[in-house]
């Protein structure tokens, strides 16, 4: 499928350019960056939306592609494109970002410039890494959001910002240069950067073996997985409201991705000899972090944690393929982990950053995200009130919203694989439930606790506007996901056959 | 007759010297200057003997650039210290400790 | 005849031995009797000073004071040889020894006669330039050791107005080379062959000067001395040397002017040849004067010239005295290089073809 | 050929000893009574009453590093000069070009002040 | 004996530069007490002649000339292009750098025209005798303008220190070509190459040849264990200074590893790998390390350009026509962002606060939003983040490095990558995360140092987006 222009293209600099010029023009101006951002964010949206319209949903091939000689002395490419794996994650970029400027509008007063434009810029990039399909490409992108991220952490965080952007950015870049060797080695196997051509290229075991671990590590520190998910809590609970809301709706899906554009299609073997460590580290980031979440006294980083137990279940529903496979002998089973963790993906960008966007709401009013500073807001903010409980049933993947879906799936095709994952993944249900209405409880709910409270205004029409968009569409895909499932499935079952079809 | 290797051994054992005059000198910056010199006398001894044995005039050529080249490095070398003394009234090697990170 | 000399010795001698003891006494045939007529040089410069200046001169002792020299060496010998507290001791005795060594040494590549020559080196200019180059070690070190004030500016200032001339002289040796074509000695002598517009004095005549006045610099002759000023520095860098210390000094002094002589004579006044080659008349009357004799009177006559300008010049200003080396002397002599090197390439007569 | 520099050499030793003759007579011969105001360095009649090696006018300095500089171009003219006749006018340009160099340098130095002796 | 005259017109730029620098020299005594500025116009307008020059006469046939001494490529052209586009920069800010600190001098400018000089006959270097006098032209060039802030005690010394470790290599390197020389009889650099190929060299003295001319050529281009002298020359030097031999001079030094190495031993290929793993693994990650622990600017930027160096070696140790493009490209790289960021230093220094320690960065963004910007740009390509052109750098040296088998040397790297990162990342933290006690506005440097500085910084970041253009020329200028 391709429209007549390159849209993927235009989706990725248009942002950029905007941001851009934002940086040089609103320098004196903040009303002028807010307005153009805005107008920019919208636009670009707009912009993304034939990508669904256009998007053939009976073909698992690249859509949209673009393809130009880049770094011809290298084979490295301009290559872009997109399937029923990055399209939805595209879409949820364009969306969110228009929230994300939306959110900063009173809230940044300090070089409102450089923090639109930084926004803008990354989520150009952003859109760069979904589409980007040459490896080097792909690398270029993921690398460069780092700097917008760390200067937007750095710079409007809170206290401990810099610590959180420093370990942030060393984190992420320490993972990702092992992500970077191991294309320099597959390049040299077949002389060329394409990711397809890494997909259909032949890898001995050990390579393999080397390759996923590589790749583990650059998208495990991203999405984030358990032993290494220690900055995300940090940078969470730093970064401002925006921040956290693209962190957590974009950045960690950028992890998932890689492992359904990387790790599974290239080195299959190698993830069916780890997918024990894959499970297992999900199944901890469920539990255990599921557990951290429930004594924190910080609203955003019980967020950020339940963030983590949220991503095991995307790494939980993709690697679960292979004890399916080996139990049942069919992909089906499989398809429906794959899938549910696919959603989950999106429905966590939205939830979670609902859920920031309510704390950030409180934030800028009380200047603290203490549990215990709070308690009966509903008294004073009711339309606060009940969005913050939409979304915290949501996050807590009560039926009816979009969190129920994605983790309702991956829970079935866990019990498909293995009792004990599927037990210890439902857990989730209750430990999800426990700390999210917990603090529900605690803040929104009971007397008003103090003068503070008393005081509070609720929602102006632009929170308003915001928090309803998004509650719309958590409702929306919890109810009917089929449009969201719908594009994914060619893509989903063309990735479980690369994923189960060995390449030794 | 004197044997190309007794001139390399020479050259080599001057050009220790001159190694040495440089890594252990601690007392003045002078003695590094002809520590210097004498590591270029050191190359010249060498290519000289080559030039000799071998019968090929071009290792001779050389030594004539290298000490041309050798008096505008003492040239600027004085110069330098001159400068260094001027500043800190000392040439003294361990005085010249300031910069340091 | 010194080849004799080495094979009678061989017979009851080893070689290395034989060869040895011919050579020093050929190299005591030459310093011998130019050290004699350095010493009879000094006694010269004072009579020929005086008759300039209407006096005798020394006339004690010996008939008409011929024997004033070795009174001289005497008197210096018996003086106590002053060892300054706090000078370095071993500089200050070596530094007189490295003043007259290479002025020695210098004699081991002049010929006197065709043939007459100790070691025919074929490098024998660059020999010369540079072994007398070392002299201005004796005079720094000197200075230095000395560990006095006059002593060391002097010192400066010889050093400086040695090497500033030693760059114009150089210049004027390389004009020479140009015309010559060979650094040895003899064989430049031999370019000058036929009479003495065939001496490289006529086409070099500006060289020539510039030679002649680096050589007064060099050896600090007036009206260069400036190193001696006795009114600002005493007497320069060896104020602090007494009895042979001093001696040396002077010795070494006179045996550079006489080795400048020598030079003058062979790079540019025909070395050893007679003026009057092809001459009509003269040429046959003075061909029984051996070749020798006629350096010499060349030498005599360029010494003369040294005295003369002693009794003659007021003494230049350290300033005049370098302007004139460096913005004159070295300016003159480069454009002079480019002149002779581009007349001797194109062949430009009447001198250069 | 090397056997011409065999006198040289011999040369050179003797001219060491005629340095060194007339010193060690003069040790000998002449009487040797040191005292302090005798071995005193020449003041005229003052104390010296700092070390003499003292600083000194850079221009003595600067002559010394013209003179390396020139000492050794002239080093270079000499070989030259003497092939002049065989190297052909690409010896004659080369050289000339060399020299040209060094007036430019010498043109600077002048213009600069540093043959000034005020 | 017959000499026949040479071709001159490949070293037709050299001779142009030599006849310029020398007017300048002579012009600049008649001039500077009138118009102190007309020795910068001058020497930058023969900075551009000589450009165009090369740029007109640019061809990809290789001319010898003078005996085969010198050698007149594609390589060397792009080399001497790149010199004189990084010293263009280097004299737009030296000349505001020696105003403001009231050391103006013409002499700066003529001096680095002959280092210019000096480097373009390294580049051009076919034997040992023109790579010998070209390295030296450079080096007394800028023991000279390092010594020209003649009242500074830290300029003095780090003059002195550079010239008695540039000395000293410079000897080391002799040593190392007489012993070649003694072994292949033979000072021409291709007829070196045929003689070690014929194997009637005697492989120790050979050996031993390759050792010193390793370690010179390792403290010319400042590699651990022979960096000592960088740091301190770096720092002590006046950042105009410093400006230049961190920039042009790299390029010079790369392209006589690279006559040595690869024109003239390539038989002793198996040698001089070995000792470069050793310089590169140890510049790498030593020059890292104590880069982490600087707190003067200057000297973080000395440490990094150590380890930086350790990264262009690994070019070398690839040892294939790819990798020697892979250690061109990355030295150009270098060069361009050494002068952007010593240039934005000029650009930021005022007198007062010199902007030499890292302190002196807080709050830059509060002050000067786009000199912090174009700073920050140039810390991140030096980091090697992508999309700036420093990332493509660590690019193509890794795959080429990757290529031949290194793959543990390349993961060296990459970790001394990472952990590089963290120093430059604190610039970038100091100057928009910290706050400066005095937040007033900095004076905006000279217009022209502004727009220059903003240039080379801007073309880290727009060469990123093109990196098939800079790429391609070292590429195509090596394997044709």
């Amino acid at each position: 499928m391709s429209l007549g222009y390159p849209i993927l293209s235009t989706l990725i600099w248009l942002p950029i350019i905007a941001g851009l010029i934002v940086l040089f023009a609103g320098r004196n101006s903040p009303n002028f960056a807010k307005w153009f951002s805005l107008a920019a964010a919208v636009l670009t949206f707009i912009l993304s939306l034939p990508l669904y319209f256009a998007f053939d949903m009976t073909t698992a091939e690249m859509q949209f592609v673009e393809r130009m000689d880049w770094i011809p002395q290298y084979n490295i490419q301009y290559f872009l494109g997109v399937d029923g794996l990055s399209m939805p994650l595209v879409l949820l970029t364009t969306f969110t970002q228009i929230l994300v400027i939306a959110s900063a509008w009173t809230v940044i007063k300090d070089r409102v410039e450089q923090y639109m434009g930084a926004f803008m810029i990354m989520q150009g990039i952003m859109i760069g890494v979904f589409t980007a399909l040459d490896s080097i490409l792909f690398y270029v992108f993921w690398e460069a959001l780092l700097i917008p991220m760390f200067i937007v952490i750095g710079k409007w965080g809170g206290p401990r910002r810099v610590y959180a952007t420093m370990k942030f950015f060393l984190y992420t870049f320490l993972g990702s240069v092992f992500m970077f060797i191991a294309f320099l080695y597959m390049y040299f196997q077949i002389g060329s950067f394409s990711i397809l051509d890494f997909h259909a290229m032949p890898l001995g075991i050990t390579a393999q073996i080397l390759i996923f671990l590589a790749f583990l590590v650059a998208f495990a520190v991203k999405i984030p997985m358990f032993p290494v998910h220690t900055w995300l809590p940090d940078a969470h609970v730093e970064a401002p409201t925006a921040g956290s809301v693209v962190l957590a709706a974009i950045m960690l899906k950028m992890g998932g991705y890689g492992f359904v554009r990387f790790s599974l299609p290239i080195t299959p073997d190698a993830s069916a000899t780890l997918d024990w460590l894959i499970i297992l580290l999900s199944l901890i980031a469920i539990v255990y972090i599921g557990f951290i979440a429930l004594i924190q006294s910080d609203m955003k980083k019980l967020v950020a944690y339940s963030s983590i137990a949220h991503m095991g279940f995307v790494t939980l529903g993709m690697f679960l393929v292979y004890s399916i496979v080996a139990k049942t002998g069919d992909t089906q089973g499989a398809a429906l982990g794959m899938e549910g963790a696919m959603v989950q993906m999106i429905s966590h960008g939205f939830i979670s950053g609902a859920m920031f966007l309510a704390i950030g709401v409180l934030y800028d009013r009380l200047h603290t995200r203490d549990i215990s500073a709070y308690g009966g807001v509903v008294n004073t903010m009711p339309w606060f009130g009940f969005f913050a409980v939409l979304f915290a049933m949501a996050n807590a993947g009560l039926p009816g919203t979009s969190g129920f879906v994605g983790e309702f799936m991956v829970i079935l095709s866990a019990f498909k694989a293995n009792v004990w994952y599927g037990i210890l993944a439902a857990t989730t249900l209750i430990v999800g439930a426990a700390y999210t209405l917990w603090m529900i409880k605690r803040v929104v709910f009971g007397k008003v606790a103090n003068d503070n409270v008393a005081q509070l205004q609720d929602l102006n029409r632009r929170e308003f506007a915001i928090m309803a968009i998004l509650a719309f569409v958590i409702v929306l895909l919890g109810v009917w996901p089929n449009p969201l499932l719908e594009v994914m499935h060619a893509s989903v079952d063309n990735l479980l056959i690369q994923a189960t079809t060995s390449k030794l | 007759m004197v044997a190309l290797s007794d001139y390399l051994v020479f050259s080599a054992i001057l050009f220790t010297l001159s190694l040495a005059g440089i890594f252990l000198n601690r007392k003045n910056v002078i003695i590094l200057l002809m520590a210097i010199e004498l590591m270029l006398l050191a190359v010249n001894t060498n290519l000289i003997a080559f030039s000799y044995f071998l019968n090929d005039i071009s290792g001779q050529i050389f030594v004539f650039f290298i000490l041309t080249v050798a008096a505008a490095e003492a040239a600027i070398g004085l110069a330098i210290i001159v400068l260094v003394f001027r500043n800190r009234n000392s040439i003294n090697v361990d005085d010249l400790g300031s910069l340091k990170g | 005849m010194f080849n004799a000399l080495q094979n009678w010795l061989s017979l009851f001698l080893y070689d290395w031995l034989a060869i040895l003891i011919t050579l020093v006494i050929q190299v005591m045939v030459v310093i011998v009797p130019i050290m004699i007529a350095v010493a009879f040089l000094t006694l010269a410069e004072r009579k020929v000073i005086g008759f300039m200046q209407v006096r005798m001169g020394p006339n004690r002792v010996g008939p008409y004071g011929i024997l004033q020299p070795f009174a001289d060496a005497l008197k210096l010998i018996m003086k106590e040889f002053i060892r300054p507290h706090q000078s370095n001791l071993y500089l200050f005795i070596i530094a007189p020894v490295l003043a007259l060594a290479p002025v020695v040494a210098a004699w081991a590549v002049i010929p006197f006669d065709e043939g007459v020559v100790v070691s025919d080196i074929n490098v024998g200019v660059m020999y010369v330039l540079a072994v007398s180059s070392i002299v201005v070690y004796g005079v720094i070190i000197a200075g230095w050791a000395s560990n006095s004030k006059y002593a060391f500016l002097g010192a400066l200032r010889a050093s400086a107005q040695k090497v500033s001339y030693e760059i114009a002289m150089g210049f004027a040796l390389v004009t020479v080379l140009m015309v010559a074509g060979t650094m040895n000695l003899t064989e430049i002598v031999h370019g000058q062959q036929g009479g003495f517009w065939n001496w490289y004095w006529i086409p070099l005549l500006p060289m020539l000067a510039v030679y002649f006045i680096s050589g007064l610099a060099e050896t600090n002759r007036t009206p260069f001395d400036v190193v001696e000023g006795e009114a600002e520095i005493v007497a320069g860098f060896h104020v602090e040397y007494s009895s042979m210390g001093f001696g040396v000094f002077m010795l070494a002094e006179y045996a550079m002017m006489v080795l400048i002589s020598f030079m003058t004579a062979i790079m540019f006044l025909g070395g050893w040849y007679s003026p009057f080659e092809g001459i009509w008349l003269l040429d046959p009357l003075t061909a029984w004067i051996p070749g020798f004799v006629w350096l010499f009177l060349k030498v005599a006559f360029l010494l003369f010239c040294f005295l003369w300008f002693r009794a003659t010049f007021p003494r230049y200003r350290y300033d005049q005295l370098m302007r004139l080396g460096w913005k004159v002397l070295i300016p003159l002599t480069i454009v002079w290089v480019f002149v002779v090197a581009i007349m001797h390439y194109f062949s430009i007569g009447p001198w250069f073809n | 050929m090397l056997e011409n520099y065999l006198p040289i050499l011999v040369f050179a030793v003797i001219g060491i000893l005629f340095g060194i003759g007339p010193l060690v007579m003069s040790f000998v011969l002449a009487p040797n009574k040191p005292d302090a105001e005798k071995n005193s360095p020449y003041e005229c009649g003052f104390e010296a009453f700092e070390d003499s090696r003292m600083k000194f006018d850079v221009r003595f300095y600067l002559v010394a590093i013209l003179f390396i500089i020139f000492d050794l171009e002239i080093a270079f003219l000499f070989p030259w000069a003497v092939v002049l006749d065989d190297i052909g006018l690409f010896g004659l340009l080369s050289m000339g070009v060399f020299l040209t160099l060094l007036v430019v340098g010498f043109i600077y130095e002048w213009r600069k002040g540093a043959l000034e002796w005020e | 004996m017959h000499f026949e005259i040479p071709a001159f017109s490949p070293a037709i730029p050299e001779m142009v530069l030599l006849a310029l620098a020398s007017f300048i020299l002579i012009a600049d005594t008649v001039w500077s007490k009138k118009h102190p500025n007309a020795t910068y116009w001058a020497s930058q307008i023969a900075l551009v002649i000589v450009g165009v020059l090369i740029l007109l006469s640019f061809t990809t046939e290789t001319q010898v000339t003078f005996n085969d001494s010198f050698i007149r490529d594609a390589f060397g052209d792009v080399l001497k292009l790149f010199i004189v586009i990084v010293s263009i920069g280097v004299f737009l800010f030296s000349r505001d750098y020696m105003r403001m600190n009231n050391f103006y001098k013409g002499e700066f400018f003529t001096l680095g025209l002959f280092a210019i000089l000096g480097m373009f006959v390294m580049v051009s270097s076919y034997n040992f005798i023109t790579l010998f006098v070209g390295l030296e032209i450079m080096s007394l060039a800028m023991y000279a303008m390092i010594a020209m802030q003649r009242d500074s005690s830290a300029a003095t010394e780090a003059a002195l220190k550079y010239f008695v470790l540039g000395a000293m290599a410079t000897g080391l390197l002799l040593y190392g070509l007489s012993m070649i020389y003694g072994a292949t009889g033979t000072l021409t650099i291709p007829d070196v190459k045929d003689v070690i190929a014929s194997g009637e060299a005697n492989a120790t003295v050979l050996a031993f040849g390759v050792v010193f001319i390793v370690i010179g050529l390792g403290f010319k281009l400042g590699a651990v264990p022979f960096h000592m002298w960088v740091p301190d020359v770096y720092q002590g030097s006046p950042t105009a200074v410093t400006l230049f031999i961190a920039s042009a001079p790299k390029i010079a030094a790369f392209a006589i590893v690279y006559r040595l190495l690869v024109d003239g031993l390539p038989g002793l290929v198996v040698d001089w790998q070995q000792l470069l793993i050793i310089l590169s693994v140890l510049s790498m990650v030593i020059g890292t390390l104590i880069a982490l622990m600087q707190t003067n600017f200057k000297r973080l930027l000395a440490y990094s350009g150590i380890s930086h160096i350790g990264f262009l070696l690994m070019g070398f140790i690839a040892a294939t026509p790819e990798g020697y493009s892979a250690a061109m490209f990355y030295v150009l790289v270098y060069a361009i962002s050494s002068v952007a960021a010593f240039g934005l230093i000029i650009a930021l220094a005022r007198t007062g606060n010199q902007f030499e320690e890292i302190v002196d960065f807080k709050g830059l963004n509060q002050r000067n939003p786009w000199l912090a910007a174009m700073m920050l740009i140039v810390m991140f390509s030096m980091a090697g983040i992508p999309p700036f052109i420093g990332f493509y750098a660590k690019l193509v040296v890794l795959e080429e490095v990757i290529s031949a088998g290194f793959l543990w040397l390349a993961l060296v790297g990459v970790v001394s990558a990472v952990i590089g990162a963290f120093y430059y990342l604190k610039v970038v933290k100091v100057m928009y995360f910290d706050s400066n006690e005095d937040s007033s506005p900095l004076p905006v440097a000279a217009r022209d140092v502004a727009v220059g500085v903003s240039a080379y910084s801007v073309s880290l970041l727009l060469l990123g987006l093109m990196p098939a253009l800079l790429m391609g020329v070292a590429y195509n200028s090596l394997l044709g």
